[in-house]
């Protein structure tokens, strides 16, 4: 037999201006299961609280229903009150008399009416409350960061630094990513590689992490605080415990004509390389799809080169199966392939380049030792054009819709560099808008025109086209309006950035959600930009969205902050209010397990015990730890045999009824 | 390889060697072209006015031919290629024209973009194959520095004609290969040579063919193929004999057929 | 005392019953904001809170109307802003087949909405529950589905 | 309500002018940009702001190409062609205007001129 008490708020004035309390406790005290009902100038308070408190002793009341402010506001405190009484917190339900009733109502008779009807409706739900536990679980004190770029090299240095052992998979042989790739940064024009290489070098050294380079995520299994990953560490085919790094493979080896991925392809590198001088780890590593050993039997000139004996061409993939507690997304982007826009010349052309191969062409450790040459013939350049928002703000098709955000601020740095190493070439930037919200970042730009004459023309480009061995581009000029045709040596696009296409199978792997342009989905878009909506994944960088490198060194500093937070933990504790399947009524039909959006549905055999039979039946389980108890289960189950604790079907039914008595 | 072929005006009289060397090639290559029964102009410009339902109706009419006897529609002319090819998609998309053009019409079944339209060079690419064409080849082209020129009607717009690549085509480059000959790649064989102009302003039909012409020949070209007779038209009239422009069809029927033609 | 507000209040007039399904991150949250900016709708709209408007079994819709229910109303967040990412999205299928069905069984499709609803828009929420009202108000007392049982 | 010049121009034109960003590469990409008074671009643009009358007057219309590379290179789906197409039809209708009298004809073409160039050169200058 259920006793409930009921305890009607004044809320000074604000309930009780416009709701006859005294009315609602009458009516209340008529309806059945209320064993108790008062009213209270301030029910939150500590006295207000000590009169539900004696209430529930006194009255030994079962469950408690609060007429007052918003759940929103208080649930969380007469939880506890109920808690502090011996209830079972979620055996208390609010009717909310305060923002949906008496603020908005200015007739007392129709609010004091109203009010009555949501207090029956929550009596209504309390009397089918149940007491929940919440379920706790271990969290096990290690992280994964799946990339290995500056974002994920600051978040594993910064976890690591708060003691918990990290690790990192990087699918290239080096960490470093895109960053390593740059010459300068903006707006400060720092060396890339200068401030780069040194958080490489601690986070190969640093003891709390661990690099598993040249290695992808094969598989993810469990939760939050729980995950099982399994890591395939491909074969570099030379030992990572003998390698020195001195090279003299690299040198040695005779296949040359393989395109070098760190030079954006305008270079060559061997079969056995190491992909750059200051990569991390230091290790060579063979290419065995344009190696001649691999290829033809024959070779294995490196084998015979290497005094460490570290060559070993039998070397088989690895697979590392681990847990941990928390994973970090930081799979960053590449650049979209602008062969897509014929009219700009890319892929007809050598001069035509993307912003990525002209970083390349300007840095001193890049394929022409930093010299400006075209890539044509060599030659040294009069006039060099970049295009803006190639394929980015794009809904035609073949571009993206979004605003690739950086590449307004290094066109001005290219730009910068350019006329300042080289003040005989000239420089014209063709825009749609220039973008440069951030710190210094406007007056950077505004450098680019007013210190190194950088012509910005407000004007799109139409046609690229190859004139007399040079190029010639067609664009418009609309401020002055005039149709521009200008001779130009090079042609800088500045690509739009596009996720790196890897995070999609690892975001479905992780049941992480991915936005319409592969972008990786915040939890909250403000409130929750480093979490993902599944619980025990965060996000750190460019797969979260376009950034620049300081924003993104913030962010994988908030998202290990968030992970942090997580590991310190000694147990998690579940959310109570969770969907829970009758194994007597489920089919094993799986309609729920693919409404779930974290995956936290299985499907088991049972042996079940049904009215005296015994039977085996494949039957949904519901994994406690990882419900975030949405409800859309229960609405897909055709059998009745899912429900959502807290929010049961029975418990929303009476509320229903009791409404529309 | 059945299907009904719409030869257009033109065809018919200023350019009979497009059409004749089309006949020729194709029945080498065992391709049956019907010409659709009485056959009316297409109008030679697709009407960009979306509310324009009578200059769409002769496009309908050789489309409802074909819909009837149930084979594909292949036409040569780039004009009607392009006016045929998008007035289907309107029919097919557009309910309202469609309404509107079956109330002309008089049909109890609305035309609604059944017909499969192709360019000759669409049918020769996908259903006969380059490669067949290339072992089929009796005088290849060998050694002719070729430059192929698209302009715009095959190409634009992608979604519609879905032809090639708009900005980097090849299609008449692969072919140009597989009859022996070395296609040269230059930047304007897209661009307009502004041939619906060519009546009323000559001048900005003499600039535009000028830069055609400069461009590939630059490139090396020593002659030119396009498959519509006003390029071919407006390109040869200001190349001053210079670059001689031809049909890709008798090229192909100089390479399968030899002599005819082209030297 | 009977309180069913659907009854004709002492003025005469017809007072609609109107069941609002709010989702806790979202609507729920429009609707405290409404209340807090004062801006008023009738009372004849009442609000049970859903973790997500995917919460909403069709059956609770039919139970509404069977037990006199005038309109119901769904709310949740924006298409892509769902709390738990999917949620509105199967809502939207779901009430759209079960609208069409109700439509089908005499229930006016006026009488049933979805509505998103984000925690910044209580002008939104309160602006739509008048105009729903208003709706209902003009469609009169909906008499189809009703258990006769419950009556009186 | 009477439909606004406006939206005539939109209705025959079927494009949309709100979705144009301002990037201008209809006018980069226009081999007939040096002929118009108005150009590519502007064309949006003023249509957009329903200043119509200045655009049925422009010789603009009779100098586009048709080559459609505004509307294959636009980043944003506008057409800009087909505005200029509405706006030339929209004379041509409501004037009973023709640009090319029949009688001219014999003396723009030459042995060698196609069917094509005056049919199409009726249908874009004659009603």
């Amino acid at each position: 037999m259920q006793k409930i008490g009921v305890f009607v708020c004044w809320c000074g004035s604000n309930i009780a201006g416009t709701v006859d309390v005294g009315r609602v406790v009458e009516a209340v005290r008529q309806e059945p299961g209320v064993a108790f009902a008062a009213d209270y100038q301030y029910m939150c308070s500590d006295s207000g609280q000590n009169l539900i408190k004696s209430a529930v002793k006194e009255h030994g009341l079962t469950g408690i229903v609060v007429c007052s402010c918003s759940p929103r506001m208080h649930e969380a405190t007469f939880k506890k009150t109920a808690a502090a009484a011996g209830l079972n917190p979620y055996m208390v339900e609010i009717a909310n008399i305060r923002e949906h009733c008496s603020w908005i109502h200015k007739n007392m008779e129709e609010a004091t009416e109203k009010a009555i009807v949501l207090a029956r409706a929550a009596i209504a739900k309390v009397l089918k409350d149940a007491p929940l536990t919440s379920g706790t679980t271990e969290v096990t004190k290690r992280a994964l960061v799946i990339g290995g770029g500056i974002a994920g090299i600051q978040t594993a240095l910064d976890i690591a630094e708060a003691g918990f052992a990290v690790d990192i998979v990087e699918k290239q042989p080096t960490i470093g990513g895109r960053m390593a790739q740059l010459d300068k940064t903006f707006p400060t024009l720092d060396c890339s590689a200068c401030i780069l290489t040194p958080k490489m070098v601690d986070a190969g050294a640093n003891e709390n992490i661990e690099l598993f380079t040249y290695s992808e995520v094969e598989s993810v299994k469990g939760f939050v605080g729980n995950f099982t990953v399994t890591i395939r560490k491909k074969a570099r085919s030379v030992r990572a415990d003998l390698c020195t790094g001195c090279g003299e493979c690299t040198e040695k080896c005779p296949s040359r004509k393989t395109k070098n991925e760190f030079n954006m392809g305008m270079d060559t590198r061997g079969a056995i390389y190491i992909p750059y001088a200051q990569a991390v780890p230091k290790i060579a590593v063979i290419d065995r799809e344009h190696c001649l050993h691999f290829k033809t039997g024959k070779c294995g000139l490196c084998e015979r080169t290497c005094s460490a004996k570290a060559i070993d061409f039998a070397q088989e993939d690895e697979l590392v199966t681990r847990n941990y507690g928390a994973i970090v997304m930081a799979t960053g982007f590449q650049m979209i392939d602008p062969s897509g826009f014929g009219e700009f010349g890319y892929g007809k052309s050598k001069d035509v380049l993307t912003s990525l191969e002209f970083e390349r062409l300007m840095n001193a450790a890049g394929p022409t030792g930093g010299h400006l040459v075209c890539p044509s013939d060599g030659r040294h350049p009069k006039h060099i054009v970049f295009i803006q928002c190639v394929g980015s703000r794009d809904t035609s098709g073949c571009g993206k819709p979004y605003c690739s955000k950086i590449c307004c601020m290094y066109t001005a740095k290219h730009a910068i560099l350019v006329r300042d190493k080289y003040p005989d070439v000239s420089v014209t930037v063709f825009y749609i808008d220039v973008r440069t919200p951030g710190k210094n970042f406007d007056e950077f730009y505004r450098r680019a025109v007013e210190e190194y004459g950088v012509q910005y023309v407000k004007g799109m480009v139409g046609k690229v086209t190859r004139e007399g061995g040079r190029l010639k581009v067609q664009g418009s000029d609309l401020l002055n309006d005039r149709q521009l045709h200008l001779e130009a040596d090079m042609v800088v696009l500045a690509a739009a950035i596009e996720p790196d296409p890897t995070a999609r199978s690892v975001a479905s792997m992780l049941t992480a959600s991915i936005d319409t342009n592969g972008f990786m989905t915040e939890a909250h878009p403000k409130l929750r930009p480093v979490e993902s909506p599944t619980a025990g994944v965060f996000l750190s960088g460019v797969c979260q969205g376009p950034k620049d490198i300081p924003e993104t060194v913030a962010q994988a500093s908030a998202c290990a902050a968030k992970v942090i937070g997580l590991l310190c933990k000694q147990k998690l504790v579940n959310n109570a209010c969770v969907a829970s399947s009758d194994p007597l009524l489920c089919n094993g039909c799986s309609s729920c397990e693919k409404v779930c959006p974290y995956g936290a549905i299985t499907y088991e055999e049972r042996e079940l015990n049904d009215k005296g039979v015994r039977r085996t039946a494949r039957v949904a389980v519901v994994n406690e730890a990882v419900c975030q108890g949405c409800g859309a289960c229960t609405v897909a189950c055709p059998s009745g045999a899912m429900d959502l604790k807290g929010f049961t079907n029975q418990q929303i039914m009476a509320e229903v009824d009791a409404i529309c008595r | 390889m059945n299907y009904y072929y719409y030869p257009g005006c033109t065809l018919k009289t200023k350019a009979k060697a497009l059409d004749a060397s089309a006949r020729a090639a194709a029945e080498c290559l065992g391709v049956t072209l019907t010409e659709v029964p009485e056959w009316q102009c297409c109008g030679a410009v697709y009407p960009m006015a979306q509310d324009e339902v009578a200059a769409r109706l002769s496009a309908v009419r050789a489309l409802l031919a074909a819909r009837e006897a149930g084979v594909p529609l292949v036409t040569l002319c780039s004009a009607c290629h392009h006016v045929i090819k998008r007035v289907n998609a309107d029919m097919a998309k557009n309910p309202d024209l469609r309404q509107k053009a079956a109330n002309y019409l008089g049909l109890s079944t609305p035309y609604a973009g059944e017909t499969k339209v192709l360019h000759y060079l669409e049918v020769l690419k996908n259903d006969v194959g380059f490669e067949t064409i290339k072992q089929q080849v009796k005088h290849p082209l060998t050694g002719q520095k070729i430059g192929a020129y698209y302009g715009c009607l095959l190409l634009r717009p992608a979604d519609v004609m879905q032809f090639d690549d708009p900005e980097s085509p090849t299609m008449l480059e692969d072919l140009l290969r597989a009859l022996g000959a070395a296609p040269v790649d230059y930047d304007q064989k897209n661009e307009c040579c502004a041939g619906y102009l060519s009546l009323t302003d000559p001048a900005a039909a003499s600039r535009r063919t000028r830069a055609i012409l400069t461009s590939a020949r630059e490139a090396g070209a020593e002659a030119l193929v396009t498959a519509c007779p006003l390029c071919q038209y407006n390109l040869s009239r200001h190349s001053g004999g210079s670059l001689p422009v031809y049909y890709v069809t008798e090229l192909l029927e100089a390479a399968l057929k030899g002599g005819n033609g082209h030297a | 005392m009977p309180l069913n507000t659907s009854a004709p209040a002492q003025t005469g007039e017809y007072r609609p019953l109107i069941v609002a399904f709010c989702c806790n991150w979202c609507s729920y949250a429009g609707a405290d904001l409404a209340g807090s900016s004062r801006l008023t709708y009738p009372a004849d709209v009442k609000i049970i809170r859903v973790p997500c408007s995917c919460r909403v079994n069709p059956l609770f819709v039919l139970k509404a109307f069977e037990r006199g229910a005038d309109g119901v109303i769904l709310c949740g967040c924006h298409p892509g802003d769902c709390h738990y990412t999917t949620g509105n999205y199967y809502t939207r299928r779901r009430m759209t087949l079960l609208f069409s069905m109700l439509d089908y069984l005499g229930i006016e499709r006026e009488r049933t909405r979805v509505e998103w609803v984000s925690a910044a828009e209580g002008a939104k929420f309160s602006a739509t529950m008048n105009d729903f009202a208003r709706t209902i108000r003009a469609l009169g007392e909906n008499r189809k589905l009703r258990d006769l049982r419950c009556g009186n | 309500m009477p439909e606004t010049t406006r939206e005539t121009v939109l209705r025959i034109s079927g494009t949309n002018t709100r979705k144009c960003m301002l990037c201008g590469k209809c006018s980069g990409s226009c081999p007939a940009y040096d002929a118009m008074d108005y150009r590519p671009h502007q064309f949006v643009a003023m249509v957009e702001r329903g200043e119509i009358a200045p655009l049925l007057q422009s010789k603009s219309l009779y100098a586009c190409m048709s080559c459609f590379a505004c509307v294959e290179r636009c980043p944003r789906g506008v057409q800009p062609a087909s505005l200029i197409e509405a706006l030339r039809a929209m004379v041509l209708r409501e004037r009973e205007h023709t640009r090319l009298p029949a009688q001219l004809i014999p003396e723009l073409i030459d042995a060698g001129t196609p069917q094509q160039a005056v049919v199409s050169a009726f249908r874009k200058l004659s009603k």
